[in-house]
């Protein structure tokens, strides 16, 4: 397959650049409620990322699936997480998608494909392959996406996974978000070789670094990665580099990030950069774009309200959903 | 023989009853798929032969070898229970489940709870154990308490032929995930069982009296119920009256039973291979106590696996786990 | 306050004791190495930062920041151990130790005895858990149970500054596998502990009886230890005298000691944090009927966590556990 | 380095064919007796696979250490396992290495380094390691094998523990045995890639896929690799392609092996081609070999004598080495 078919034309960027902008709106105010108090919950921030979960979501469709990780919510909301459900189960609420029992590390909204949310580094990979099965099974075309960390790559699950993809052709497509860094530990450290993508040749399949931040080339990279996938031709190993600009999660004192690479990577932020582009090449004006971001802001305090208003779960909620039968008082 | 061995004539084995089920369930329920190591037929259809015949008679898509990767495995019969699949994933020996214990107990287990009900998995973890045939300590463990312990799965394990057929259809009919334990030494133990209609279901979470008694109960599971028959047998010759209860599924376990039995004989005795401490016998013998209190005519007692590594050696090996001599003194000791 | 809380004036906390205990070992034994993820200065000395430092004073190489690969991670601690050394594996939170368990459960605790004795794996298992910080269903289990059923590793974890340093030393000491468990949120409770001097240990497998009463037993550890102290201070008012035990290790436990106090009193209830079935509790209440058959005025009651995943939500997870409220309410009904 | 500067010379290529002859008179002697009746027990024939552990044996010394799977009795025998404490293991009895406890899937015996006998795929490898950070603790040169088989590089311990060598340059081996089998699933069945060496790259690490029933070339692959571990250069990955004559364990119904295949295999038999190839060569002569051949089977027969005279263990014998202490009665 040429890779030159997967061009992200104007269009195609303005919508990642609107993805994106949720994105960003929505992690920033995260971070605002925790801050000020307003909301308490474990947050891990995936500020610097938006670009490949944008693209992701532009490339895929309802019924695709994909498993994620606890900094995930920017990989949800590219794949269409409501709002309103979000921010209801961040704070715990009955309304949230998962009644308020899974939080903010097991977000799930299979109506959208949001299938996992794992807090256990690397499991999102041998699930994802599930979902692939399935979909060969079915006879469909949909793909199974997993997305999980650098430090990841460094976990036997993933590895087992990839050689199961392989060995199946199955359609999963192994997303590594390498921000540089695991906790605060940084990739070179712990990563032997030269990179992750390479060692998807040991595999015998296609894996291949991409800056992440660059959304014509994750837009080509991800997409031909989806048509080979969807073509039956199977997994890709792609390894997306990022950087996440607020440590590892929130509190984090993140002195362990090099002063000036931080400094760098934040004056690289690619969701400014992508909104500029969209400027300078005239595929968007500067107040449409107000527009589009205003909205943005309008829809996370409607959905912030509407969790705020709603009900907490009772004690007695324990003893449902434990098992599909529900549990003795 | 014991009232359940002379019900019917000789016809089908525990191994043959798990092949049937195999058959039975990929036949109704196109939703039914399996993986595992070597279970495909070019692979011989598995180390036991228990799925020889199902990849030819039902495809290479539903049936399927794998690589030597549990984490994988497990991984993916969860996606594929996540996307309206009914997987059986065989983790060959109980003791490779360790290499999955995250894909079974940290997702499996919590998937349905963490997602609010959104989603489920409702796979069938099968997977074989059994002492005696000198495979020494990694092969050979009895896990079934971890899972107990673990809300979200269930656990069983067949004693008959019948139950074999019945508790593996009904875990694959379950919504929700099973661990079905298979002792190998008993898979071809003659028994007098017809072969189970496709219909027949245990339901899990019922215990059955195989044998009815009224001075000492057992309450018991697996290999060691086929002993315990046995040695109510025994005793029965020399004068004492053995009820035995086969919990089949040792989560959620069967109280009703075990309590109405222990308040009728006011004498338990609980029995597994896996080591004592901390076994699934520890917390039967808790909920007696707790439910009982005063009712008893005899403190309960548990026989269980040594505190060791299980050993090679044949003496060792032989010494390590409840047998039928070591159940018959606990028997007459319980009743003097 | 409690007499233990009260014996001297404050000093230390929980992760203070911790951190000494290591910078101590370090010091006295070059034996002594460590690995995990983040551990090392450059990565901060650990999440908690309880290494902080001692790569720096100790050397890159006895201190090592590793991968995210926990098996990795056991197998390093196994090998360097076969070869002498002392290793202190961090596996980050308890859940993790699923993806190792392997490791722990086939290698390091059966090394010893399949070897017959030729080699050893003195090792120390240190791994953090903790309900009340909303991290939900992954990162909060306690799992105590299981590795108290696997012979060959022991298991411990403290409830005040001088015994998570006692503990953790004897741990480092030991000549076998221990898995050393740490409260998160007991981590800086305030406690009016000194300094444990470097010679201060506390021997593996000795309870302590936190506070003496007559009416009731209170078996627990960990952060439920400290909400028992509490919950006896209350009951005390209320003219209930409550014994206090805390195992501090949980395999092998003092038998003697629980005994002793639970024949003295005649009521016991057993706290621990993990799910209530098929937890440490159930082995304990089974052995206190087996030893005490007859002897109790009241049937054993075990307080524990819900049959679920841990809930993120805060009104579920404080309904979770066992409470100051809920403790002393069992302590109110069983001395009724 | 050079690789041509590890050659086997004709006193090393003699001391290869001594240390196979008594795998291969080993091997054949146990599946004897357990076809006669005499000994019960689990056994995992390894006849064909003589070469590869016959090289070790030879390069390594009696401080390296060895990590080796239940299919490992030649491994043993090539680093020095005595005959009597493994016939006396073999058959459970008291005189055994580990008195019996341990039986054939976990013999140890570390006065010749080997260390771990393990049942579990894969799980040589990461404890190798740790014998590896070990020797980098004392100073000392001394190298870490671990073995395991071409099934085994799929299970997440594999990659993991390749992954932490190469990150720390620890001086471990990982010698994949590729018999081309795992139980009864083919190499290329479930093994994604090129080969298993090949993955060696994605690690930063030396991988070699080499014939492990040529003795020339394994030695100057194995040799090469040891001197990179005692050089503090790091880890390296051979792939030694061999092939297990008698199936899976004794009693394996074998038909899931073509039978050209298998005969092609037999026909080529490492042990006897290397006979033929001394006496060639003149390196030794018929009866030379005759000799040594006729005194291992002289060395086994006593050990097998001695095994069966001695006594069995006591029931009371599980008490001991559970813990150092013992466990009360
Ligand atoms: C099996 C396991 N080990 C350790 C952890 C603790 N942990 C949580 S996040 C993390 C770092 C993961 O880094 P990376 O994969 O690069 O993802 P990132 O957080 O950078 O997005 C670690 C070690 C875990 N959650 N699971
Ligand atoms: C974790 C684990 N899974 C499965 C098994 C069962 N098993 C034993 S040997 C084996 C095949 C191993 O093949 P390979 O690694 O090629 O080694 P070989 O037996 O060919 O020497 C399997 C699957 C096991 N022992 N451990
Ligand atoms: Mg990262
Ligand atoms: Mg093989």
């Amino acid at each position: 397959m040429a890779e030159k078919q997967f061009v992200a034309d104007s269009a195609v960027l303005r919508s990642i650049y609107e993805r994106a902008a949720l994105l960003k709106a929505n992690d920033e105010r995260a971070r605002k409620v925790i801050l000020s108090g307003q909301i308490a919950m474990v947050y891990y921030s995936y500020r610097g990322q938006e670009i490949i979960p944008s693209v992701m979501g532009e490339v895929l469709r309802d019924d695709d699936t994909i498993c994620t990780i606890y900094r995930g919510i920017h990989d949800m909301l590219g794949k269409g997480f409501p709002l309103n459900e979000l921010w209801a189960e961040l704070i715990g609420r009955t309304t949230g998608s998962c009644k308020g029992k899974g939080g903010p590390m097991h977000l799930t909204y299979p109506p959208k494909g949001i299938m996992v949310t794992t807090g256990i580094v690397g499991s999102s990979a041998p699930i994802a392959n599930g979902l692939a099965w399935a979909a060969q099974l079915d006879g469909s075309d949909r793909v199974s996406v997993c997305t999980f960390g650098d430090g990841a790559s460094n976990i036997g699950a993933v590895h087992e996974a990839m050689n199961l993809a392989a060995v199946w052709k199955l359609p999963t497509i192994f997303v590594c978000q390498n921000n540089l860094f695991a906790e605060h530990t940084t990739f070179e450290k712990m990563t032997a070789g030269k990179n992750i993508a390479n060692r998807a040749e040991g595999y015998g399949i296609p894996g291949v670094r991409v800056d992440g931040n660059d959304p014509e080339a994750m837009y080509s990279a991800f997409a031909e990665a989806v048509a080979r996938a969807r073509a039956g031709e199977g997994p890709t190993l792609l390894e997306c580099m990022t950087f996440r600009f607020f440590g590892h999660n929130f509190g984090d004192d993140d002195s362990y990030i090099p002063k000036e690479q931080k400094a760098a990577a934040m004056e690289a932020d690619p969701v400014p950069a992508l909104r500029a582009r969209l400027i300078a090449d005239r595929i968007a004006t500067e107040e449409e774009l107000a527009a589009v971001e205003a909205e943005i802001e309008t829809r996370i305090d409607g959905a912030i309200e509407h969790a705020l208003a709603s009900p907490w779960p009772e004690p007695d909620d324990l003893r449902f959903d434990v098992f599909a039968q529900e549990i003795a008082a | 023989m014991s009232a359940v061995e002379k019900a019917a004539k000789p016809k089908v084995t525990i191994i043959e009853a798990i092949s049937k089920a195999y058959q039975d369930a990929f036949a109704e329920d196109p939703k039914v798929i399996t993986l595992g190591e070597d279970l495909a037929d070019p692979e011989g259809g598995g180390i036991a032969k228990i799925t020889k015949g199902l990849s030819t008679s039902f495809g290479d898509d539903r049936v399927r070898s794998t690589p030597i990767s549990e984490q994988a495995i497990m991984g993916a019969a969860i996606g594929a229970s996540l996307a309206g699949y009914k997987p059986i994933a065989e983790i060959m020996l109980m003791n490779f489940t360790t290499v999955a214990m995250d894909m079974i107990v940290n997702h499996a287990a919590k998937l349905r709870f963490m997602s609010g009900g959104q989603t489920s998995v409702p796979i069938v973890v099968r997977t074989m154990t059994g002492l005696g045939f000198g495979s020494g300590g990694q092969h050979c463990d009895y896990l079934e308490a971890w899972f107990a312990h673990t809300p979200g799965v269930k656990v069983c394990t067949p004693s008959t032929p019948e139950d074999a057929y019945g508790l593996l259809r009904a875990a694959i009919d379950d919504p929700d995930p099973v661990i079905f334990i298979e002792n190998m030494p008993t898979y071809r133990t003659p028994m007098s069982f017809e072969l189970p209609s496709s219909g027949h279901r245990v339901p899990l979470g019922q215990a059955a009296v195989q044998r009815e008694g009224s001075d000492v109960t057992i309450v018991t599971y697996g290999r060691m119920a086929m002993l315990a028959r046995a040695a109510a047998d025994q005793a029965a010759e020399a004068g004492i009256s053995v009820e035995v209860i086969d919990l089949r599924t040792i989560a959620p376990w069967d109280r009703d039973t075990v309590l109405a039995s222990a308040r009728k004989t006011g004498r338990v005795i609980i029995v597994h291979e896996a080591v004592k401490q901390h076994g699934a016998g520890a917390e039967i013998a808790a909920v007696i106590g707790e439910e009982l209190f005063g009712a008893l005519k005899k403190p309960v007692k548990r026989l269980g696996g040594a505190y060791s590594a299980v050993p090679y050696s044949r003496p060792l090996e032989n010494a390590y786990a409840p047998d039928g001599d070591s159940i018959l003194a606990a028997i007459k000791d319980i009743a003097s």
